[in-house]
């Protein structure tokens, strides 16, 4: 089945601003100076990155074939629900490991 | 043309994974290289469905489905581990 | 990419049987992880390396190979019950003789 | 439809598989259906070696003919190891059942796993199924090995494991290249593709044919991959150190049947490839064996010798090629297997009758109840081992001599045969009168005779003597299992034209 | 087959004695005697054929392909054998009845001789030489039961352990050379290898069956250098030496080689062979035996000695030298059974042998004494006994032989010399036994004189020995006739078996040997002392020594072979690999083969050089093993996606959720492992490792480039071509698991059962040391389940479940089964455990996971025997469509039925894995909130 | 809304499982249909005893709008994480900030905590044992007050409505 011309521009679009995103999330984790810091980098833009591919996803597979492609919005839902519990998890494990932190931070970790 | 863009996609994708490995393997400390090899399994997603994309085949849906689910369960055994040191207690 | 491919399988059965030949457990069982992370990709190859051509019928205009990939997916559940195993039976050494050493040391013969 | 041949696979698969549903059942009822299920393991393999005189028999599982499907191929000697197997594994079990199994978990449920991948390496006709097999009675070996746990299992165990799983990513490799050139699993088939193959591909099928001996040899504990197995076996549970006499012999018999077949006549460049490499290394393993056996500081150590020892034996022997060398080595690897087990068992007896603090380690021990039967029995164990007459090791022994010519190949099998039975002959002597006469005048701290583990013991050992006096129809057999080995063709044949059933009912 | 009857009836006859062991002691010995007296009357039977000449041969076929028959021969030889064997087995018996002690287990004593007995008349009987070696070795073995009769005695034990070694080792050479004698005659029947002495002489490998054969003689007859067993085995019971070292043991040597005299000898070879050891043995056995003050020590040497002299004879090869060598056989055997006996009774009445301390015994034991003197007058060579015939017969053949050249003169020298000390020590078994002053410190005083029936055996033989010397003619002459021709295989020349040939030199050799004894003999206060100074040279400590130089060698040996280090065996296995590999690599023309090599994508690159940077780091960093571990988990994670970039979905599937397992159970372990490994092996020995590792790099990823290179044919068109038709699946790599090899699936789904259950019984009953602190030194966090983790796992359990079932109903036409709903299932179970703990899930989800992979199994099982029942093949699997109303069409397959065994088997063993790992620190958690 | 029975432990995550299994079966129909309400019915049966204080939900409206909001955050909020990755670090306030709780239900405060990790330049650190507080790390931050503030007032509140009126 033909896909229309703009939703292939569209879908494009999604997987470009998706792939950037996840591409912001890793100069993150490899430029910000502690843990804490990079620990916002991926969990917040890889998540938007990996939506946004999902959404393109969807939109490119439901133009493919019969009906429409929704099973794809799963990963994100997954992947929202899972992010903040690993990011918390390593952030615990961080505190525990009293990793350093850049000397501008402001408040205290807790002691693990 | 849309070929063209996966393809860019993907070239953005294989830096953001370099980038990723440059962390794991700079660390310094442990917590940071969990974190890089979550992030690069979240990569590995992104990868996946590009792949589907430029293959036109929705064949990986499952693959990165499962990626998200397992990275999930690797970086909190990791995790866990560096926590409690047993992860089934 | 068959040469990169063969490089890429040297490379790591070259680091497994490094590992392999270290003189703890936990690091030769590393090794053979690695090593049957090796000889899976070894043992798919041999149905050649395709390109979007999964053995899924209708899916696709060519169809690899699928009997390298049974035969590989049997190897991978096979191999992961050995590993387990032998990681058990580290720990199990552990207990008994209060050693993770295989090379002969560490623990009163 | 005959479905014979996949029973000595299935009927162990379903009660090892029910054995775990019965994990908290009586265990008089669980010992009950393992013996039960074992010892019906002996007239299956007999109304198969009695069916594969006619013709080798094919059974194509699934119904996917060959070389597509799995085929479970019976031709004499498959069937002639099946029987040996149940034999064996009848005495083992039955040892075990008086206490022995229950030392740890699910020794019954492991124990008919461990034969279900035996029999399986005996019967498949697929490359990779046989790689399938050879991981299934690892892992059974693995768990039986360490059975009882203990500081010494758990060492020698660990080592065997390791071993192992390096030997199984070689076996995938070469089963992989093999694949990748002739696009076969079958065995049969793969004869066909090999000696098809064109100058190019030659050296790396022989590259990976190469690399199976490896495996192989590793199971059959050939030199210089042997080093696993004294230890191994001398810290197994006896009643498993028992069955494990039959561990290398599939070795063997995978290199019986892979070699001939495969890199046969026929295979042009790479006809009789390992033979070239087979011959010295059995010479070595001969006399490594021997060497052992000399310096082993406890009984089952030494047994454990002598069965690296017999494997060298069947090594030299199956090299000379020659119908009756096999004849030979074929007699020779069931009386080996079969005494190796009787003084397994022997030895785990006597390790309960001398107490813990003696064991069977070859120094002066405590006096015995029953010590002149134990060593009446160990006694004519010895000798048959050694090779002396009038048991079936002697037998054994002059077929590989007689059949080795009176070549280059003759002077050396004949110094190494005869110095190694010199050995193992002082090396008995030693061990023996040390444990049997040699006594400090105190009565045993250990155990009283168990009448149904000297049963065990003694039926093993009393095959000797009936190999002696069966030895005419035995040979018989044996002659044509050579033939029917040594016939490539045949077995192709056979494999190949295999049909798949069309009606139901097979009527 | 009155013959094999002879044989068999002692071997029979061996289970009497212990049936009636209880029964009282001479019923005991006259059961034994039993079977020795009826062979007697048999052999009677045959004795008339057997003097005029013929040779009864009688064959029952056997064994063809091993030429191993049961066939059995009597000629002169073997009559006079088997006759010597059988008489002086009935005296002996006779004999023992007295000589054992009450608390001597009498039955299994006579069992012990009967079965010697039976062995010894098989190897003479034999016509088979493979049957002949049957016995020769059954003797070996039934002699070293007899010797080591007193078992509790460290002598006893060691002197059987020594014969047993040395004749059993001689036994197989012996084995040798007979097996090659097969192949050269092309039969081991004895009348096709006589007949054929030209053709064995002839043959390259003549030299090699001599030694061989020779071989298996000495040590058998204590030929020197072999003759050091003999005087140890004097250990055993006196009967037993009286038996074995007179007329059976040491003759089966001198028997065969008179057996094979045909065959064998004529040849200078033999001569200097058999001739030299004979002579060396004559004479270090007579000059020896004078030094023992053991009565038995003394007889033991005197033994070796005259052994030496009837090998001597037969090395003489002439015919008339055999002819002395075997009427040297048959005195010998009458003497020297008599002497045994006799020191059997000294020794029984006075409770020693030493020589030193028995004197004078004359006085108390006149008749014995007398009987013995005899004997021993007769083991001197004294004229008008049997003795001195036969030793004249040998000097005058010593006499006759040149092939030496111009050393001739040293045989007749020899044999003078050695009977110098012969009758030295014959004098001193007279002179110091029975007179010489009186008994010192005897353990028995006073000595007396047997009992009655202890002395019959000894006066018959002492009567032999005086009829054979005194009248010849009368009593052995047939006898010696006969026997003699079977050994030469044909006419005998003259000879004359008169006490008077006249004043010749072998006389006077006889006068010098008799005066020049005497006068040693009453020199030998000075000889002893000149002997004790000799540095002491005693075969069995040499060879004790030998034995545990050996052992202890063999032990260094073999230890330094298996040092316990699991890195050697795989270093050994690695090489052997690489060799056998290499070797067949290194002849391939070119690596690269004629398919084209496809281009190289930047991704594709990419992640292969992540794949390799983990993989190296893994290697790198595998002191710091969770840093390790994790870099491990990032070449799962790229192997996955490798096997999606090449399409293989379902393997990309299965290795993710298998390498999550793995790293789940990795860490598991590394709780109770130590976090570093110290540095312990050398740069040097880590820069072999890495050649090592690299060389099988290269092996495999040649191996690899080499088949990926080269076109190929597969059957895998069959698989894409039936798999809808006959399988009714489009995923073409399900339907093969499930289907097309499902039998492998079958075996596989049985491994992961096994590994569960095996690792359960390894976890059960183990305890670890939980660290109290972490690879860091600090003490570990305090939460041990963190309540957003166990809010999420509880969120994703069903929802994961739900994933489950849709890979696994998918599986057989979309990538997905049961393996991987298997892991997916048990992947969120383990996220339970790992969130909540293993009691508070144990506690709320009380599966056995036994029973779950026991009916995985069961149910896969099952489903392939379904198919039996409709008559197909084990695994047949078959499917159908159904229209079901409002849902539509359903595919229903027993490969579904099949794939739930698969998913339960892979579910089940995978938490009887891991869930149970959890117990392994002892339920920390819960124990700490306490 | 007192569903809950033996038979029937979790009505919405039934509920859920029958929509989650239209998505994974990427059509809806009568068969679909009936294979979803039986897993959802099965599957909860199956898994109820790892959930045994589920929350209760009291205005599924009110959490459709705060689902809305947090996804219009997220995507705010990324654009705004990525300038701050992409601009210079130097200027950057990483704070630790300890946040009150209002909440007391597991579940809903494990909501609020994955919330913030998901939004704007925050990451739930840690929850302090008694469940009373909540650790955030903001990867620039001004003003910690105001964060609080922010939270309390975008989230928290209405998610204490959803899952706590009754108590509140």
């Amino acid at each position: 089945m033909d896909t229309p011309q703009w939703l292939e521009w569209l879908v494009a679009a999604l997987i470009l601003v998706g792939s950037l995103f996840a591409l912001v999330g890793s100069i993150g984790l490899w430029k910000l100076p502690d843990f804490f810091m990079r620990l916002h980098g991926p969990t917040k833009a890889t998540t938007l990155g990996v939506g946004a591919l999902v959404i393109g996803s969807m939109l490119f597979f439901s133009a493919q074939r019969e009906g429409i492609s929704l099973h794809e919005v799963l990963i994100t839902i997954f992947l929202f629900m899972t992010a903040p519990v690993s990011a918390n998890l390593l952030a615990k494990a961080a505190m525990h490991q009293r990793l350093k932190r850049t000397e501008r931070t402001r408040g205290e970790p807790w002691k693990q | 043309m849309f070929q063209n863009v996966v393809l860019l996609c993907l070239a953005i994708m294989s830096i953001s994974v370099v980038l990723t490995v440059m962390r794991l393997i700079k660390g310094p400390d442990l917590p940071d290289r969990v974190l890089a090899l979550d992030t690069l399994y979240i990569n590995a997603i992104a990868l996946i469905m590009l792949m589907g994309l430029y293959l036109r085949s929705d064949l990986f849906f499952e693959a990165a489905l499962l990626i998200a689910v397992m990275g999930f369960v690797g970086t909190v055994a990791v995790a866990k581990h560096l926590l409690r040191g047993d992860i089934i207690e | 990419m068959e040469l990169l491919y063969s490089i890429m399988l040297g490379v790591l059965t070259m680091s497994g049987i490094y590992l392999i030949l270290r003189a703890r457990t936990f690091p030769v069982v590393m090794g053979l992880t690695l090593l049957s992370y090796a000889v899976n990709l070894f043992l798919f190859a041999m149905g050649r390396l395709n390109t979007g051509m999964p053995a899924v019928l209708g899916r696709a205009d060519g169809y690899a190979d699928p009997l390298p990939q049974a035969l590989v997916l049997t190897a991978i559940v096979i191999g992961f019950a050995m590993t387990a195993f032998a990681l058990i039976l580290a720990l199990r050494a552990l207990g008994e003789l209060d050693s993770d050493h295989v090379d002969g040391k560490g623990d009163q013969q | 439809m005959n479905h014979l041949p996949v029973l000595p696979i299935v009927l162990p698969m379903f009660v090892g598989a029910l054995l775990l549903l019965l994990a908290r059942a009586d265990m008089t009822f669980k010992r009950g259906l393992s013996v039960a299920a074992t010892l019906a393991q002996i007239p299956i393999a007999w109304v198969l070696m009695n069916q594969a005189g006619d013709a080798v028999q094919v059974y194509a599982a699934g119904n996917w003919v060959a070389p597509f499907g799995i085929v479970l191929v019976v031709d004499r000697l498959a069937a002639l190891l099946l029987m040996l197997t149940a034999v064996l594994a009848s005495a083992s079990v039955i040892y075990a059942i008086r206490g022995d199994d229950s030392l740890g978990r699910n020794f019954h449920s492991l124990f008919q796993f461990q034969l279900m991948g035996i029999n399986g390496a005996f019967l498949t006709g697929d490359l990779f199924n046989l790689f399938v097999f050879f991981e299934i009675l690892l892992i059974a070996s693995y768990a039986l090995l360490l059975h009882g746990a203990g500081s010494g299992r758990v060492r020698a165990g660990l080592h065997y494991v390791l071993l192992n799983l390096f030997g199984s990513a070689l076996f995938l490799i070469a089963v992989g290249t093999l694949y990748g050139l002739t696009g076969t699993l079958n065995m049969a088939d793969m004869a066909l593709k090999v000696a098809q193959a064109s100058e190019a591909d030659m050296p790396i099928l022989g590259a990976a044919g190469m690399l199976l001996l490896i495996v192989f040899g590793l199971k059959s504990a050939m030199v210089p991959l042997y080093f696993w197995l004294p230890r191994a076996y001398s810290a197994a549970t006896p009643a498993v150190a028992a069955l494990f006499a039959i561990m290398t012999k599939v070795g063997l018999y995978s290199i019986l049947r892979v070699y001939p077949l495969v890199f046969g006549d026929e295979a042009g460049a790479l006809a009789h490839m390992a033979s070239d490499w087979l011959w010295p290394v059995g010479l070595l393993t001969i006399g490594l064996g021997a060497i052992g056996a000399l310096a082993a500081s406890t009984l089952n150590g030494l047994v454990a010798y002598l069965v690296v020892l017999s494997v060298g034996i069947l090594l030299a022997g199956i090299t000379l090629g020659s119908h009756d060398a096999m004849v030979g080595s074929l007699y020779y690897l069931v009386h080996s297997t079969l005494i190796s087990g009787a003084l397994f068992l022997f030895s785990g007896i006597l390790a309960r009758t001398r107490g813990p603090r003696f064991s069977v380690r070859l120094i002066a021990g405590p006096q015995l109840p029953g010590g002149a039967l134990l060593g009446g029995l160990f006694f004519i164990a010895a000798i048959s081992i050694v090779g002396m007459p009038p048991l079936s090791g002697f037998i054994g022994k002059v077929l590989i001599l007689g059949s080795a010519g009176t070549g280059v190949q003759a002077a050396w099998l004949y110094t190494l045969v005869l110095l190694s039975g010199l050995i193992v002959l002082v090396a008995l002597s030693r061990a023996g009168s040390t444990l049997f006469w040699r006594n400090d005048g105190v009565p045993a701290a250990g155990e009283p005779l168990d009448p149904l583990r000297m049963l065990a013991a003694g039926a093993l050992l009393a095959c000797s003597p009936l190999m002696v006096l069966m030895a005419a129809p035995l040979l018989d057999y044996l002659d044509a299992t050579a033939s029917q080995l040594l016939d490539h063709a045949g077995y192709i044949d056979a494999v190949l034209s295999v049909e798949a059933v069309t009606r139901g009912g097979g009527a | 087959m009155t013959l094999a009857l002879i044989v068999l009836l002692p071997l029979f006859g061996s289970l009497l004695p212990l049936a009636t062991d209880r029964r009282g002691r001479s019923l005991c010995a006259l059961a034994t005697m039993l079977a020795p007296a009826i062979g007697m009357f048999l052999l009677w039977r045959h004795a008339e054929g057997v003097f005029a000449g013929d040779t009864l041969v009688q064959s029952l076929p056997w064994l063809e392909r091993v030429g191993l028959h049961l066939s059995f021969r009597l000629d002169g030889l073997s009559f006079l054998f088997a006759l010597m064997i059988l008489g002086i087995g009935l005296l002996v018996i006779l004999y023992a009845r007295y000589y054992l002690a009450k608390t001597d287990p009498m039955g299994r004593f006579f069992a012990y001789l009967s079965l010697f007995m039976a062995a010894m008349l098989g190897v003479v009987l034999s016509e088979n030489l493979l049957l002949m070696m049957f016995f020769w070795e059954l003797t070996s073995l039934s002699s070293f039961l007899l010797i080591s009769y007193w078992s509790h005695s460290t002598d006893a034990r060691k002197g059987a352990r020594m014969a047993l070694a040395v004749t059993g080792g001689g036994g197989l050479a012996l084995l040798g050379g007979v097996l090659l004698l097969g192949q050269i005659v092309g039969s081991y029947e004895l009348s096709d290898v006589l007949a054929s002495g030209d053709l064995i002489r002839g043959h390259a490998l003549y030299p090699v069956v001599l030694v061989l054969v020779l071989l298996g003689v000495f040590t058998k007859s204590a030929q020197f250098p072999f003759h050091f067993w003999l005087p140890h085995a004097m250990a055993a019971p006196t009967p037993v030496s009286a038996y074995l070292h007179s007329a059976t043991m040491v003759k089966a040597g001198v028997f065969l080689l008179a057996r094979l005299y045909p065959a064998l000898s004529d040849t200078d070879m033999w001569f200097f062979l058999v001739s030299i050891a004979g002579m060396t043995t004559l004479l270090l056995g007579a000059f020896t035996a004078l030094f023992k003050h053991d009565l038995k020590g003394l007889l033991a040497y005197s033994t070796i000695s005259h052994l030496g002299l009837i090998t001597l004879l037969f090395g003489l090869d002439t015919e008339l030298a055999a002819v002395a060598a075997v009427f040297h056989i048959i005195n010998h055997a009458t003497f020297k059974a008599s002497l045994f006996m006799a020191a059997g009774i000294i020794d029984h009445e006075t409770g020693t042998r030493d020589m030193r301390r028995i004197n004078g015994l004359w006085r108390f034991m006149p008749h014995t004494a007398t009987l013995a003197m005899v004997a021993a007058s007769a083991m001197a060579g004294v004229p008008l006994l049997n003795g001195f015939l036969s030793k004249e017969m040998f000097f005058t053949e010593t006499l006759q032989q040149h092939q030496f050249g111009n050393f001739s003169w040293v045989i007749p020298l020899v044999a003078t010399l050695a009977g110098v000390f012969s009758v030295a020590y014959s004098l001193r078994f007279i002179h110091d036994v029975f007179f010489n002053g009186k008994p010192v410190n005897l353990p028995k005083y006073p000595p007396h004189e047997p009992p009655r029936y202890m002395k019959v055996p000894v006066e018959i033989l002492v009567a032999l020995c005086l009829a054979v010397g005194l009248v010849p003619a009368f009593t052995v002459a047939a006898l010696l006739e006969v026997s003699a021709s079977a050994v030469v295989g044909g006419e005998l020349p003259y000879y004359s078996l008169s006490i008077w040939h006249g004043l010749n030199l072998p006389l006077m050799m006889s006068v010098v040997a008799l005066v020049a004894g005497v006068l040693v003999y009453a020199w030998r206060r000075r000889l002893f002392e000149w002997f004790d100074g000799l540095p002491p040279l005693d075969g069995k400590l040499v060879f004790e020594q030998a034995v545990q130089g050996a052992v202890r060698r063999a032990g260094q040996f073999t230890l330094l072979l298996e040092n316990a280090s699991l890195q050697r065996y795989f270093a050994w296995m690695l090489i052997a690999a690489l060799a056998v590999t290499g070797f067949w690599l290194w002849q391939v023309p070119s690596l690269k083969g004629s398919v084209a090599l496809s281009p190289v994508d930047g991704v594709t690159l990419m992640g292969m050089l992540v794949l390799m940077a983990g993989a190296l780091a893994t290697a790198f960093w595998h002191r710091q093993r969770l840093v390790a571990l994790i870099m491990l988990s990032v070449v799962g994670l790229m192997v996955a996606l490798a096997f999606a970039r090449f399409s293989a979905p379902d393997l990309a599937l299965t290795q993710l959720s298998v390498e999550v397992v793995t790293i789940v159970l990795l860490m598991l372990a590394l709780f109770f492992l130590p976090h570093r490994t110290p540095t312990e092996s050398s740069s040097l020995r880590r820069g072999r490792d890495w050649a090592l590792a690299g060389l099988a790099g290269l092996l495999v990823g040649g191996l690899s480039f080499a088949v990926l290179t080269r076109p190929y044919e597969t059957i895998a068109g069959f698989f894409i071509e039936n798999s809808y038709k006959g399988g009714g699946g489009t995923n073409v790599v399900n339907v093969i698991l499930v289907d097309f090899r499902g039998f492998d699936t079958l075996g596989e789904i049985s491994v992961l059962a096994i590994a569960g259950v095996g690792i359960y019984a390894l976890i059960d009953g183990l305890r670890l040391r939980v660290p109290e602190f972490d690879s860091m030194g600090r003490n570990w966090a305090r939460d041990p389940h963190p309540m957003m983790l166990v809010n999420l796992s509880q969120v994703i359990l069903p929802l994961a479940l739900l994933v489950s079932v849709y890979i696994f109903l998918r599986g057989h036409n979309l990538p997905g089964g049961g393996f991987i709903a298997g892991l997916i299932t048990a992947v969120a179970l383990i996220l339970q455990y790992m969130a909540s703990g293993e009691q508070w899930t144990t506690q709320r989800w009380g599966v056995n996971y036994h029973y779950v992979a026991g009916l995985g199994v069961l149910i896969a099982g099952l489903t392939g025997l379904g198919s039996l029942a409709l008559g197909y093949p084990f695994l047949t699997s078959s499917f159908g469509y159904f229209h079901v109303p409002l849902v539509g069409e359903v595919e229903l397959a027993t490969a579904m039925l099949f794939d739930l065994g698969v998913y339960l088997a892979v579910v089940g063993a995978t938490l009887l894995i891991l869930a149970n790992l959890g117990k392994l620190s002892g339920s920390r958690a819960a124990r700490e909130l306490l | 809304m007192r569903l809950r029975s033996k038979w029937l432990p979790h009505p919405l995550l039934s509920l859920i499982l029958l929509l989650t299994w239209q998505l994974l079966m990427n059509a809806t129909s009568v068969g679909t249909l009936i294979m979803g309400a039986i897993l959802g019915w099965v599957i909860p049966l199956i898994t109820h005893v790892f959930w045994p204080n589920p929350p209760t939900l009291q205005r599924p409206l009110v959490l459709l709008g705060f689902v809305l909001r947090v996804l219009f955050d997220i995507v705010i909020a990324n654009m705004q994480v990525a300038k701050l990755i992409l601009g210079p670090t130097r200027q950057l306030q990483p704070t630790f900030v300890e946040y009150p709780l209002q909440l007391t239900h597991d579940f809903a405060i494990s909501l609020l905590a994955s919330t913030i990790s998901l939004t704007p330049g925050t990451v739930s650190a840690d929850l302090s044992d008694d469940r009373r507080t909540l650790l955030i790390h903001g990867l620039n931050v001004t003003d910690a007050d105001e964060l609080i503030r922010t939270i309390k007032q975008r989230y928290e509140t209405p998610l204490l409505e959803v899952f706590e009126c009754s108590r509140t």
